[in-house]
């Protein structure tokens, strides 16, 4: 008995030697499957090619509560990357750049993404971080600053704005809130809109002051202000949507994730609710009809910033969303939605951009710092230009607001969805409400 | 707003979240009387088959009444895979020792939902959209989907260890494991059942949640939140979990409707403060036997 | 191969998990169709040996380390007790272990169910022990101390045991009851063509209807022999039986020079 | 940390966001460096502690396991309603003791190390002391324990109490170290993680044990995750990133707790014996 426990734990402890070693030879490899280092294409050319090597990390969420967007999202990163790769990336001065990057999935744990950030920083020294949520991206706005890494995120939180190294090709939550809330008097004066959301989420609450702000600005009446959890079920939702009815709005924000707002809105259809909703980015995308039903048609709107990539499929944009997928090796059934996967691919195709208007020596030596200088250029020069999937994006030292052009996604009575807008709020600044509310 | 008609509805969804609540403490109970352990693998059980329907049916076009028979099929296995590769070894360990145990293959369990479900993703069962009306309240098909399943389920199982010499020999191997296997009763087998048949009940649950919250990794939550109904019930109790499912559900409901604008959530916790309650007061349940072990 | 004894135990030791020896190099043999007793105080390890031979220790961890017990020429140490109790024997529990939860009916049919028994043998059960016919629908936790102990003889039964194991069955009951079961064990004896191997504190019982005896003392056999010649014996007499022969133990004081064999 | 008295606790992660709020906000308020802070708020950490250990005053380990995981969940929505914005922020000026400023990179460090050596010194000796043997007994059989005249419930209290405080200070240490702290760090699944660190390194072992466990797992996980999620995304699986990591953590802890119950410790131990022995094997 006792032998045999022996020889068990012998081979246990073999077994765990075995595979850290076989994990540590794996490490030592230097990760060279990203591309070749030579392109065949350029034949004739022989003398030695000089290639710089840009580390890049990334931080996605595919295993915790926000994996649901986040999964197509590192997709987007991903294929872009290979994309990129494959198509070449030029300096300024015409020498090639081909980027490392590294995936890791930090579960929506903003601990795990600091020791992911550890690590980046540490063991492989990134030069720019592709990012996801609020609350890790936020906590690590400092850091990236002091390190000089060029963080681009996903979440479009005010807060980031200011932060020097933070950046994202999009308009903050709350100035797209407000272009909500501007559509919304446009549609209708003196509407009555009650806001659903988690009391208790970050992302939730953070557009929540400018909307209240600037809907009084507008004339837009908030008659409510909901609970509804970003873990509901039906019969949760439902609850706050009977509280909300009785308000008797015409419009209702919902500012949670995709699944809890169609819930909402599939609690809205059964209980005859009446009022539209109007959902939050992260809340609304090519997937809402199915997951919240024919009752969602002709009552639903979400919130862009971006194009949805359907609407634009003949712009250049799209063609190249297109041909990344085909290099990624996915299929149209592997992304649920192309509006995460674009969102993903334009965050590094800004960072692309940004490398593209460097000369090698500035962007060797400068690292994250240079590639922050050159985002920056954008404030007076040429903004950074998406193909038409997003606006032209450009960024200021002390405020990162890319643009503030806003679409407004109306999903029909014939369950296809309809672009409204862009939509520009000129007349207020929701990125100083939102940091004057809650610093 | 009309009174009738706020009550009428929010009772009726705490009636259905009842259920279902009652159902996912079933599968905690039906382990605990043959194991004496909390199952803490169920959770992941419920994910994980919700999971199998809902890919099965959105990837590979199975209708959905296969895939929620073949996810039963899975939860089976699952459940038989537990007792044969934990509960067994451990026997005569610690009960602790088995409870951790359920933990690690919580963790087995997750990495393959991920698996399962490809990295997450979510989605809806896609079950018709039909509404009634049934005086003041409104109801939809998966409000009767979750009732169905749910208490077709948990009679089936009260019925079965009530009338059928199966389901009369797994009480009695729930009483007194010992005893029932020096009168020859088979109880390896029994235990191994019992485990397969609270995967059924977990899948069966599983399914009922899905189609009331969607199909997400987040459905663990849930899941966890019913151990509060389990415990009400009493750990070793087998029709008791209606009424704890139940208490849990208008808990809930009429809780989150009281409280949300005083504290924002706080109603969708309530479960726990009443398993804190009911572990400090009443640690056996509102049915269950008093044999637990005291200091 | 049929040897004349049913089940041979030759010099086994068991041993608790991991460390403690329970019983060491002990041998019993049991004839066909005969009561052997196997008598001592609490904690010789009479019920040990019976859990080794039933593999019930298998659920306590315990083992059989040295030594065989072999079963109509078979070898049964450290089988999974299912197999053993498939193999015909039977144990009934010390302390009346039945389902006390369940109804007597329900009692036997869980017991039914184990051994594909179809009611109408499950009556076999009202027939040696009618008292319970009346309690069928009664739960088994609510009945007498001796109707338990004849259930769970009863449902032993129902296994059509070739060997049947019982464990103090006289334990905790009044004198009269004793008497009444112990007619009852042996009338089944006799009908059913039964092997019985009986564990016992009450001696004077047990060689009643005993065929042969073993005495243990520590986990080890100290003496055996024939029934009426253990009844005869001086010192078995004197520690077990009660039966001093002299005035009275009030003057001797006798437990304090008891007597060990080891 | 959890293994003491043989009972398993899944509201770890919360006791240690406790005490990484008990520690900020004492800091804030009081004026006081974070260092001085980290003990007071530890101590606050072992009263809740204590009081969540209340029902298993009563009742066997496996009801404590429920209990722990209701107040992991009621402190989780404690702290989301305390922290909303899931970033309480711990002010830099705050982590200097007297003149010397401690939050850069290499004396952050030694702080951290010096804390730990402390609280592992205190610990063995614990393991040592009466009140030591104590716990070990109640671990064992709370009953016997209580017939040899140990006062189960007291030892309990302490118990808990004792895990408890290592999680504040656990709490307040990871306060120390970042520029703010976020209640999505204390959640249920950071209680699991800490109690598969224990039942990997040894659950009898309370040191040491959980020491190796904990290195174990960390360094283990982090190679399990780094590696397999570039194998995977070199195969273009990277959704399937984290599968790999939580299959092999669970099977490793049930493998340990069916073939190896003492844990690594254990089998450091026989491989000790057996080598001390060898070439004979008795």
């Amino acid at each position: 008995m006792v032998s045999k426990a022996v020889y068990a734990g012998i081979a246990i402890l073999i077994i765990v030697l075995v595979v850290v070693a076989g994990l540590l030879m794996l490490r030592s490899q230097p990760s060279m499957h990203v591309s070749p280092t030579t392109t065949p294409t350029e034949a004739g050319v022989v003398a030695e090619k000089r290639v710089i090597r840009v580390p890049v990390g990334v931080l996605v969420d595919l295993s915790g509560p926000t994996s649901g967007v986040g999964r197509d999202y590192a997709k987007g990163v991903e294929a872009a990357f290979k994309y990129f790769n494959e198509k070449g990336v030029y300096t300024r001065d015409g020498v090639r750049v081909v980027f490392d990057y590294w995936v890791r999935d930090y579960a929506y744990n903003p601990t795990r993404a600091e020791e992911f950030y550890r690590e980046f920083r540490d063991k492989y020294g990134v030069w720019a971080i592709i990012g996801w949520g609020t609350a890790d991206t936020e906590k690590l706005s400092d850091s990236a600053a002091r390190d000089h890494i060029v963080y681009i995120s996903a979440s479009y939180s005010a807060k980031l704005v200011v932060k020097p190294y933070n950046f994202f090709p999009a308009p903050d939550y709350s100035t797209q809130a407000c272009a909500a809330v501007r559509w919304i008097a446009s549609k209708k004066p003196g509407a009555r809109l009650v806001l659903l959301y988690d009391h208790n989420a970050a992302y939730s609450r953070s557009p929540i002051p400018a909307i209240k702000a600037y809907a009084a600005k507008v004339g837009v009446n908030i008659v409510g202000d909901v609970h509804l959890p970003l873990k509901a079920t039906e019969a949760d939702a439902e609850k706050s949507i009977r509280e909300a009815m009785a308000k008797n709005p015409d419009y209702l924000w919902c500012g949670n994730t995709i699944r809890s707002c169609a819930l909402a809105v599939k609690a809205a259809t059964k209980l005859g609710a009446k009022g539209m909703f109007v959902i939050n980015v992260w809340g609304f995308d090519e997937r809402f009809p199915e997951l919240a039903g024919k009752g969602s048609y002709g009552r639903t709107a979400g919130v862009s910033p971006f194009r949805y990539p359907e609407t634009v499929r003949d712009s250049e944009g799209y063609r190249m969303l297109v041909e990344a997928m085909k290099i990624a090796g996915y299929s149209d059934k592997d992304v649920g939605s192309m509006l995460r996967f674009a969102q993903g691919f334009l965050n590094v195709w800004l960072l692309v951009q940004a490398i593209e208007r460097l000369d090698s020596t500035t962007l060797v030596k400068g690292k994250g710092a240079a590639i922050k200088q050159a985002l920056e250029s954008s404030c007076q020069g040429e903004p950074f230009d998406f193909g038409g999937l997003a606006p032209p994006a450009r960024y200021c030292p002390g405020r990162h607001l890319a643009h503030t052009t806003v679409w407004i996604v109306v999903l029909g009575e014939d369950g296809r969805l309809h672009v409204e807008g862009p939509i520009e709020v000129t007349d207020f600044d929701c990125v100083k409400a939102t940091l004057e509310a809650g610093g | 707003m009309d009174t009738l008609y706020l009550i009428a509805n929010t009772a009726f969804q705490a009636l259905v979240m009842g259920f279902i609540y009652a159902a996912l403490a079933l599968g905690y109970n039906i382990v605990y009387r043959v194991s004496k352990a909390v199952n803490l693998a169920e959770p992941e059980i419920v994910v994980f088959t919700a999971y199998v329907v809902f890919v099965l049916s959105a990837y590979y076009h199975v209708p959905i009444p296969a895939a929620f028979t073949l996810s039963l099929a899975l939860g089976f296995g699952v459940g038989v895979a537990l007792e044969r590769l934990l509960a067994r070894p451990l026997r005569g360990r610690p009960v602790a020792a088995l409870m951790a145990a359920t933990l690690g293959a919580y963790y087995v369990l997750r990495g393959m939902s991920m698996v399962v479900s490809r990295g997450f993703e979510m989605g809806s069962l896609g079950l018709p959209e039909t509404y009634y009306s049934i005086g003041p309240v409104r109801a939809s098909l998966s409000d009767f989907i979750a009732i169905c399943v749910s208490l077709s389920v948990i009679v089936g199982i009260v019925l079965m260890h009530r009338y059928t010499r199966l389901g009369i020999a797994m009480r009695a191997v729930s009483e007194d494991a010992f005893g029932a296997s020096a009168y020859g009763l088979p109880v390896t087998v029994l235990t191994m059942l019992s485990w397969g048949i609270a995967g059924v009940v977990s899948a069966a649950a599983a399914f009922a949640l899905a189609a009331k919250a969607q199909v997400s990794p987040m459905l663990d939550f849930y899941a966890i939140k019913a151990l509060a109904a389990s415990l009400l019930a009493g750990l070793d109790s087998i029709a008791g979990v209606v009424v704890g499912g139940l208490v849990l559900g208008f808990m809930e409901q009429f809780g989150s409707l009281a409280l949300d604008p005083i504290l924002p959530g706080l109603g969708n916790q309530l479960a726990f403060i009443v398993m804190l309650v009911v572990l400090l007061f009443k640690p056996y349940g509102l049915f269950g036997t008093e044999r637990i072990e005291r200091v | 191969m049929a040897s004349k004894h049913l089940l041979e135990v030759n010099n086994i030791e068991v041993v608790y998990h991991p460390y403690i020896l329970v019983l060491k190099g002990i041998s019993i043999s049991v004839p066909r169709n005969s009561i052997v007793a196997i008598l001592g105080p609490n904690g010789a390890g009479k019920t040990t040996l019976l859990k080794a031979i039933s593999g019930l220790i298998k659920l306590e961890r315990g083992k059989v380390t040295k030594g065989s017990i072999i079963f109509d020429g078979e070898h049964i140490e450290n089988m999974e007790p299912e197999n053993i109790s498939r193999r015909g024997i039977v144990y009934v529990v010390e302390g009346r272990r039945i389902f006390k939860e369940l109804t007597v009916e329900e009692n036997i049919e869980a017991v039914a169910f184990a051994w594909r028994r179809s009611s109408r043998d499950a009556d076999i059960v009202y027939k040696y022990f009618p008292r319970l016919k009346a309690k069928r629908k009664v739960r088994a936790g609510y009945l007498s101390g001796g109707e338990q102990q004849m259930l769970a003889i009863g449902l032993a039964l129902l296994a059509k045991p070739k060997l049947l194991l019982l464990d103090e069955p006289s334990l905790g009951l009044a004198p009269k009851i004793v008497a009444e079961l112990y007619q009852n064990i042996r009338e089944l004896y006799e009908e059913e063509k039964l092997t019985i191997l009986l564990a016992e504190q009450n001696a004077r019982k047990a060689l009643e209807i005993a065929d042969y005896g073993y005495i243990l003392e520590n986990g080890r056999i100290v003496l055996e022999g024939p029934a009426e010649k253990l009844r005869e014996d001086k010192d078995v007499r004197e520690f077990y039986l009660g039966v001093t022969g002299r005035k009275g133990y009030r003057s001797v004081k006798w437990y304090r020079r008891k007597k060990r064999w080891v | 940390m959890i293994g003491l008295a043989g009972q398993i606790s899944l509201a770890q992660g919360a006791l240690m966001g406790v005490g990484a709020y008990a520690t900020v906000y004492l800091a804030e308020a009081l004026h006081i460096s974070i260092l001085v802070a980290i003990p007071i708020a530890a101590l606050f950490t072992a009263f809740v502690g204590v009081f969540l250990g209340l029902p298993s005053f009563r009742l066997k380990g496996y009801y404590l396991a429920m209990a722990s995981i209701a107040a992991q969940m009621i402190l989780e929505y404690m702290f989301s309603v305390i922290d909303p914005d899931q970033y309480t922020s711990v002010p830099e000026n705050l982590k200097a003791f007297g003149v010397m400023q401690l939050s850069m990179f290499p004396m952050q460090y030694y702080v951290v190390l010096a804390y730990a050596i402390l609280a592992t010194l205190l610990a063995v000796n614990l393991g040592r002391s009466a009140i030591g043997r104590a716990l070990k007994a109640v671990g064992d059989n709370d009953v016997a324990a209580e017939i040899v005249g140990i006062n189960v419930v007291k030892v309990k209290a302490i118990a808990f109490g004792i895990s408890g405080f290592y999680a504040g200070l656990a709490g307040g240490l990871y306060a120390f170290t970042v520029s703010g702290i976020d209640w999505t760090a204390f959640t249920l699944d950071t209680s699991i993680e800490y109690l598969a660190m224990v039942l990997i390194g040894g659950p009898g072992r309370i040191i040491w044990g959980s020491l190796l466990g904990a290195i174990l797992i960390r360094t283990g996980w982090s190679l399990l995750e780094t590696n397999l999620s570039d194998m995977l995304a070199a195969l273009g699986m990277s959704v399937l990133a984290s599968a790999p990591k939580y299959v092999v953590l669970g099977s490793i802890v049930i493998a340990f707790l069916v073939l190896e119950p003492e844990g690594l410790i254990g089998i450091l131990r026989r491989v000790k014996e057996y080598f001390r022995l060898w070439p004979y094997s008795y």
